[in-house]
């Protein structure tokens, strides 16, 4: 059992992590055909969420998840409902990013990390739950990982074959397919555009709230923790091909890797390096992502 | 064009093509839907290229040239579904289609607003380009394509979506255009155009040349008429 | 967002007006207030740059500061190491820029919409981890995560120190001219139609004998070139240039959002966004960040997305009508045909 | 079944349909022709509900269709075919017929209609994997029409549906809506191919300028001097 | 204006009142550490203020004019500016971040306003000649050399040769430089380096980075991250059981911050050595220091930290400055800073923060008049920080070396 073995197994475990905080940004933007840039601001936001409740009422994230969740689905879906939704309609309809919501959301992302800042301060929180505190030992003890990172790496898979489901073999994945390429077309089918581009910026928020429950029980709760994943995020579901979900998770297990295992060869700076340096190749090479589709 | 094949992944577009479009002539291409047409189309002027075969253009070995090239030699096309730059006037439009010869922004909109006459443009020309109406949009892909200052130009359908009256209308264009000295090579479907335009047709079928001939060979042609024109034929010709 | 919002000010009355503004406005004011002038003309001056080739031609770059950071680094190192007077430091700088940018820009250039969006961002970030860690490259000092405090010559203008405000104010100012008058004259030339030509639709402006890639790589050129001289200015007027900040994503999105929120693709839209944006965010941040640390910020992204809301095509549309509004007022009849005359070259 | 009084309408303030009023019977095909830009697509758009009108009013069955959204409208019965087909493109032809019948009503029947479409439409079920994008204009188009009629429109309007197609599938198509109106569907065609349009429809409606300059049963307008003139280059 | 309604509001000075700037990170990547700086700033002006404000000056009272810096080094020019022409300050101290400090201190030199620096570590601070920028703080030579001085006595006390180490440690500014001096003294020792990792800020899993560090065997490792690292950084190296037989020794940074302890349990940061920027004992010894660390807690919900006690005393040198220049005059103030004599005794206010004295050089720099820089290495057993070096701040206990293998405890 040598070291690179393990930061394989760490960088897969963290990889999930990152597929999963990036799948909702996937599914969003695979719809309504927004990067929504207030995506690591959400995270956070949904990661105070599952703090309050940790700390007040002593839920675990996990469980608590149960309820933030279809919260953060709600909270998805009236903002695109109500507040995203005469942007879109005052764009051309085949603009590829409208750029007044991408300005929209860079603004919703100031305000929301700000007012946090306001209410929290800057303290760096963690939530000691179990998850947190208490380490999976496997493999006689050399792999030592946190029980938050695995259940994070399972729910990813979970979350992920979830949305996937529901997106390929659903009704309501039909017409949020049929949205996605004809807004136009698909009203004119009877499908209530707005109410199915809300369902999916839903879907894609409450995703974000799940990997905010992982987040917060593995890593730590700030207000500028969003920056920390934001990034990060917008690399992994481009990666992968914008819009696919399983490409999210691709992305998210191939810079997960790259930070692990590249950290046992040169420094971690150099490997987070890499990670961007074959970013950019992938997109040269192959300018719609791994799994992306050509429009 | 010489033995030109198209394949996209397993499926042959264009299937071993040959033909000669001559100078001055106004060619038809017809033939039913996915025919190939289109895709003919594009590898002529560059936007693909053929998968096997050989293109030449003024006897010069085009086959991998590049779309914007092609334009300098001389031959410009207009898209099947027309492409306005949507922000610009149409003015501006068509400044842009004159601006490859010359830097000179005062010459290039007299050429702007000759070629808008030429083509027989009826609206403002300082509207905005995508608020014109279909036929508008569809001179205004002509003149842009014209502004160039092509010696073949290169029209996909556009005549599709107008009236038999307007059919007429952009039937003189395209006579002016030639007898302003420019080759002509167009698709369209609609066939009593294409009689009354074309020098010479092909009729492409499934990928492949079916017919090849004066408007009066084709018409007459047996494979023609149960591959393309429909035996109703004779009835829409009266 | 229309083409048309390029022959904005054609009765130029407005444009000698503002010119006559910025002349005049920094003998009126206090240093204070000098410095934020200096400001609203240095990043103007940014968002005109980057205005030139992600405004016109549409590619939504987030990592434009990348640079401005080389051509800052570049002349800044020139004067710390061989006393290279910064004048021509930062036309070496800008030169090394703008070969990098284009060289850059080649590959990146095939991405479309967000691909390239995020790819800029990813640039940017190679560019600042790779000096963050970098202490020396070969045989250039390049100080890593420290950056460069700049030596005082001793307020000498031929290095490019000054004294007094004012000198930091014309440079920026003079700037700032050129890039507008750059930009108007590439708005009304076959560079800035081809650019527009290629947002539109640029398999079309390929089939009119366009080469996309040649004039966005020219546009490109031109803009790192000058968003460089930008970064000399930077390093001059602060004296202190670090990776964090000039290689960061918040600068790239600080200058972006000052020409979007202008007014994408014309000519004055990132000078009025800087006009506005960069008061306000010290206004902001000179009245709440005592009071409440994040209440600036906070206050700004609203402001901000009220304004997306309201504004969505940037402040230059609605400058212009009530410019075209002042101007019917003031010359009647006549102003009003010159400007319509104007609309229609 | 569909009556239109005075309908005005427009894009960003400028109007461009003037007072339209017009009327779909039962069981009948009524045609619009007129030149482009008329105004046809856009009166299209307001009946439907894609661009909102600004003043008249759209009645179906009774009911106003004002201020409805389009998938309401759709809702009640009305069902566009749309100019340029406007297919799903990385959908299956299957997928893209499921969706023309995602309505509430309609899902209970999809298996029988998605059956009766592909006897309609033998090619269909040849192709019914295939990716619509894929398909030729010919296909498509009549996906589109089928996609309509998987909701059981009681009127269906169709925008140029002869657009871009070869001869003979044009005249297969109309061969198409005639068997659709037997079948018991009203049905309103904007049509640039007047002669074949005019020759099957019970009304005709020629519209110029954004109002109406004439209307008469089909076969007798297609005998118009001036008409023919206009229209029919003869 | 401000300065007249505070004066209204306060009727018990004669009318005066005097603006100092105070110029934190408030937002950005350093506003954790920033906000702990302002709140001791703000105690401190508290205190001067009940206690009669400055005499010198017929009990004038203390205006805070509070900017933020955003961790920008342009911002920060921006924000001090400001403070100096708009605010009208006297006097700013401020900004933490070495960047930051060198820019705004750039613009205080040139209106000629005194800038009393706290925070940043990087030498060109004081290093370019200005003769209105001073700083309180000890470089990054200082808090690492306080360090390795340990180390040795260590090395006496333990009969070893010599010493292999770990080098890891965030790669901006601060990080860098301490890992670079640490090797310059380490290798005057003789000591070997056998893992030097730069790490970028805001890693999600450091478990590559320590199984690295298990893995070169060393005996020590050195340490320098902020706190959401050193949060992700100790849990793995608890998680992975690496032992380093004579300790983890970190410069401050993360373990400092009083986040850090709330947010790890006490199994993981046992036995390790923290470089601490104030005198720890004092929280033990003195009763007044107590009181303020119990004043910190109920005002700002959070245990008084080297940052609060830093930002206490930079607000209260620049009130010892105005009270012996008795004027606001920025050439009598920047003369009052520099002839400074803040002398250690138990009930020093000013050296809240534990320096042994403050009296500026030539240079501006702080030379603590010859004794400590106020640094105090502690270790933590049995989750207390117990301080043991240097010898003036030990509490008198004794270090727990070499440190029992984790299989052991
Ligand atoms: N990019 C592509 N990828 C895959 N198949 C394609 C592509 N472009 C065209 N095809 C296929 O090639 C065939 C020929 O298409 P083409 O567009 O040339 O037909 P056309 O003759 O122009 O028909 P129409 O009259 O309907 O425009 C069709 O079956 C089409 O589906
Ligand atoms: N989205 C739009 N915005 C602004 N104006 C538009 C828009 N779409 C169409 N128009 C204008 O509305 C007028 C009528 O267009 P419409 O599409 O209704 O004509 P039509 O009768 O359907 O003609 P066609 O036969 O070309 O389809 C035209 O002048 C056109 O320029
Ligand atoms: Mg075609
Ligand atoms: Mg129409």
């Amino acid at each position: 059992m040598n070291n690179l073995f393990l930061s394989i197994l760490h960088g897969l475990i963290l990889g999930g992590a990152y597929g999963l905080i990036a799948v909702g940004l996937s599914v969003i933007f695979g719809v309504v055909r927004i990067i929504n840039f207030a995506h690591g601001a959400m995270l956070m936001a949904s990661a105070y969420a599952y703090y309050e409740l940790f700390t007040r009422y002593d839920v675990d994230p996990f469980l608590a998840m149960i309820v933030i969740a279809p919260l953060f689905f709600v909270i998805g879906f009236l903002l695109q409902k109500v507040v995203i939704r005469p942007l879109l309609i005052r764009e051309r309809a085949s603009v590829l990013e409208p750029t007044s919501v991408m300005l929209f959301t860079i603004g919703l992302d100031y305000a929301i990390a700000n007012l946090y800042l306001m209410i929290y301060t800057s303290r760096y929180k963690t939530l000691n739950t179990w998850a947190y505190s208490n380490y999976a030992r496997l493999f006689d003890g050399k792999f030592v990982t946190q029980y938050s990172r695995i259940i994070s790496f399972v729910l990813a898979f979970v979350v992920a074959g979830i949305l996937w489901f529901i997106i390929n073999r659903t009704e309501l994945g039909k017409r949020i397919r049929a949205v996605s390429q004809n807004r136009d077309a698909a009203a004119l089918c009877g499908v209530n555009v707005h109410t199915t581009y809300g369902i999916a910026f839903g879907l894609g928020t409450a995703a974000l709230a799940i990997a905010g429950a992982c987040m917060a029980s593995f890593y730590l709760v700030s207000p500028s923790v969003g920056n920390v994943f934001g990034t990060k995020s917008f690399m992994i579901v481009v990666l992968g091909g914008l819009g696919s979900i399983p490409g999210a998770i691709i992305g998210g297990l191939i810079f997960g890797l790259i930070e692990q295992v590249g950290a046992q060869f040169i420094t971690s700076t150099m490997a987070s390096m890499l990670s961007f340096i074959l970013f950019l190749i992938v997109l040269v090479i192959k300018p719609d992502g791994l799994l992306g589709k050509k429009k | 064009m010489e033995h030109v094949t198209k394949q996209f992944g397993g499926l042959t577009a264009v299937n071993d093509f040959s033909g000669e479009i001559e100078k001055n002539a106004i060619v038809g291409l017809i033939g039913p839907n996915g025919a190939g047409k289109t895709t003919l189309f594009n590898m002529i002027a560059n936007y693909y290229h053929p998968t096997s075969g050989k293109i030449y253009f003024k006897d010069q070995d085009i086959t991998e040239a590049r779309t914007e090239d092609m334009a300098r030699m001389g031959l410009a096309r207009t898209f099947q579904v027309t492409k306005p730059f949507g922000d610009m006037t149409v003015l501006q439009n068509i400044m842009v289609g004159a601006f490859l010869h010359t830097t000179n922004a005062r010459q290039v909109e007299q050429k702007a607003r000759e070629v808008a006459g030429l083509v027989g443009m009826t609206c403002d020309l300082d509207m905005i380009a995508n608020n014109t109406t279909t036929v508008d949009k569809k001179k205004l892909e002509i003149a842009r394509a014209l502004a160039v200052g092509p010696e073949l130009i290169l029209l996909d359908e556009v005549m599709a979506g107008c009236n038999p009256q307007e059919k007429l209308e952009l039937v003189d264009t395209c006579r002016k255009v030639r007898d302003a000295g420019v080759t002509i090579l167009i698709i369209e479907h609609d066939i009593k155009t294409i009689m009354s335009l074309c020098d010479k047709i092909y009729i492409l079928h499934r990928g492949e040349k079916l017919v090849e001939g004066t408007p009066e060979q084709v018409a007459n042609d047996k494979r023609a008429i149960s591959a393309y024109l429909g035996e109703d034929f004779d009835n829409a010709e009266n | 967002m229309s083409y048309k919002g390029n022959s904005i000010f054609k009765g130029k009355f407005f444009v000698w007006l503002a010119a006559l503004c910025f002349l005049v406005a920094p003998l009126l004011a206090n240093t204070y207030m000098q410095s934020i002038l200096i400001l609203v003309c240095f990043y103007a001056f940014a968002a005109v740059a980057w205005n030139l080739i992600c405004g016109y031609a549409g590619t939504m770059s987030l990592g434009h500061s990348v640079y401005m950071g080389i051509g800052g680094y570049i002349s800044t190192i020139l004067l710390e190491t061989k006393g290279v007077s910064p004048w021509i430091g930062m036309l070496i700088g800008a030169a090394v820029a703008m070969l990098i940018g284009v060289v850059i820009s080649y590959p990146t250039f095939r991405l479309k919409g967000p691909y390239f969006t995020l790819a800029s961002i990813a640039i940017c970030e190679i560019f600042g981890t790779f000096v963050l860690n970098t202490e020396n490259l070969g045989p250039i000092p390049l100080k890593g995560g420290s950056g460069w405090s700049l030596t005082q010559t001793g307020y000498q203008a031929v290095m490019y120190e000054f004294r007094s405000k004012l000198g930091y104010y014309y440079v920026a100012f003079i700037l700032l001219a050129i890039g507008v008058f750059v930009t108007w004259k590439m708005s009304r030339s076959k560079l800035g139609y081809y650019l527009v030509a290629i947002r539109s639709d640029d398999d079309a402006a390929r089939s009119l004998g366009i080469n996309v890639t040649k004039y966005k790589l020219i546009a490109m050129g031109i803009s790192c070139f000058m968003i460089s001289l930008a970064g000399t200015f930077y390093a001059q007027y602060f004296r202190y240039i670090g990776p964090d900040r000039i290689f960061g994503y918040d600068l790239a999105v600080q200058i972006a959002l000052i020409a979007l929120i202008g007014g994408q693709g014309t000519v004055m839209g990132p000078v009025i966004g800087a006009v506005v944006l960069v008061p306000l965010s010290e206004y902001l941040s000179a009245t709440f960040a005592g009071t409440m640390s994040g209440l600036n910020l906070f206050l700004y992204g609203v402001i901000m997305m009220l304004v997306v809301y309201f504004m969505p095509h940037g402040l230059c549309e609605y400058v212009v009508k009530a410019a075209q509004w002042i101007e019917e007022k003031l010359f009647g009849a006549h102003g009003k045909r010159k400007q319509s005359k104007a609309a229609s070259k | 079944m569909l009556k239109i009084s005075d309908l005005r309408t427009g894009y960003n303030g400028g109007e461009i349909v003037h007072g339209i009023s017009l009327e779909v019977p039962d069981n009948q095909i009524v045609a619009i022709v007129g030149g482009n830009g008329a105004g046809k697509s856009t009166l299209i758009k307001a009946i439907t509900g894609l661009i909102p009108l600004t003043s008249g009013t759209a009645e179906y069955n009774g009911e106003k269709l004002n201020g409805l959204s389009p998938d309401k409208i759709m809702q009640k019965g009305v069902c566009l075919v749309p100019e340029g087909r406007q297919l799903f493109p990385n959908m299956t032809v299957e997928d893209n017929l499921d969706i023309g019948s995602c309505t509430k009503e309609s899902r209970k029947r999809r298996k029988e209609n998605k059956e009766e479409m592909f006897q309609i439409f033998p090619r269909l079920l040849e192709r019914r994997r295939q990716l619509t994008g894929t398909l030729s204009g010919g296909e498509q188009q009549m996906v589109a029409m089928a996609r309509a009629l998987m909701s059981n429109p009681k009127l269906l309007i169709m925008d140029e549906p002869s657009w871009g197609l070869a001869p003979i599938l044009v005249t297969e198509m109309f061969q198409t809506i005639e068997m659709i109106r037997d079948r018991g569907t009203a049905i309103l065609i904007v049509e640039q191919n007047v002669g074949k349009t005019l020759s099957i429809s019970d009304w005709g409606y020629v519209i110029e300028n954004g109002t109406v300059v004439m209307q008469d049963v089909g076969k007798k307008l297609l005998q118009d001097e001036s008409l023919k003139k206009a229209y029919l280059g003869i | 204006d401000t300065s007249d309604a505070n004066a209204q509001d306060t009727p018990s000075t004669g009318g005066n009142v005097v603006k100092i700037g105070s110029l934190w990170p408030l937002t950005g990547g350093s506003a954790t550490i920033g906000q702990q700086h302002a709140d001791g700033a703000e105690a401190a002006i508290k205190e001067i203020n009940a206690n009669g404000g400055i005499k010198s000056m017929d009990g004038a009272q203390i205006e805070l004019v509070v900017a933020d810096t955003q961790t920008a080094a342009d911002q920060a020019s921006v924000a001090c500016e400001r403070l100096i022409t708009d605010d009208d300050v006297s006097l700013i101290i401020g900004a933490y971040n070495s960047t930051c400090c060198i820019s705004a201190s750039e613009v205080a030199q040139k209106y000629s306003i005194p800038f009393i620096s706290q925070g940043g570590v990087a030498t060109d601070v004081t290093e370019r000649g200005y003769d209105y920028v001073y700083r309180i703080n000890n470089t990054a030579t200082f808090d690492v050399q306080e360090m390795i001085v340990a180390l040795d006595e260590v090395c006496k006390e333990y009969n070893l040769d010599t010493l292999t180490y770990a080098l890891i440690y965030e790669n901006t500014d601060w990080g860098s430089d301490n890992a670079r001096i640490w090797k310059e003294l380490a290798d005057e020792r003789g000591w070997t380096c056998v893992l030097d990792e730069p790490v970028t800020n805001g890693q999600a899993d450091m478990t590559s980075q320590v199984l690295k560090i298990k893995e070169s065997g060393a005996d020590v490792c050195n340490v320098s991250f902020y706190t959401d690292d050193a949060i992700v950084f100790a849990n793995a190296m608890y998680a992975n059981q690496v032992d380093l037989p004579y300790g983890i020794w970190s410069v401050g940074g993360g373990w400092q911050d009083s986040a850090f302890y709330e947010s790890v349990s006490p199994e993981v940061y046992e036995y390790t050595f923290v470089q601490e920027d104030w005198d720890m004992s004092g929280v033990q010894n003195k009763e007044w220091i107590k009181e303020v660390a119990q004043q910190c807690k109920d005002t700002y919900g959070y245990e008084m930290s080297s940052f609060f006690a830093q930002g206490w005393t930079a607000a209260y040198v620049a009130y010892y400055a105005l009270e012996s220049a008795g004027t606001t005059d920025a050439e009598a103030l920047r003369d009052a800073i520099a002839n400074l004599n803040i002398q250690n005794s138990d009930e020093e206010r000013a050296l809240l923060s534990g320096y042994s004295a403050i009296v500026f050089d030539e240079k501006g720099q702080n030379t603590f008049g010859g004794g400590p820089t106020g640094g105090t290495i502690v270790q933590y057993q049995n989750s207390e920080p117990v301080a043991l070096y240097p010898a003036e701040h030990s509490s008198g206990g004794t270090a727990v070396l070499p440190i029992p293998a984790f299989s052991e405890r």
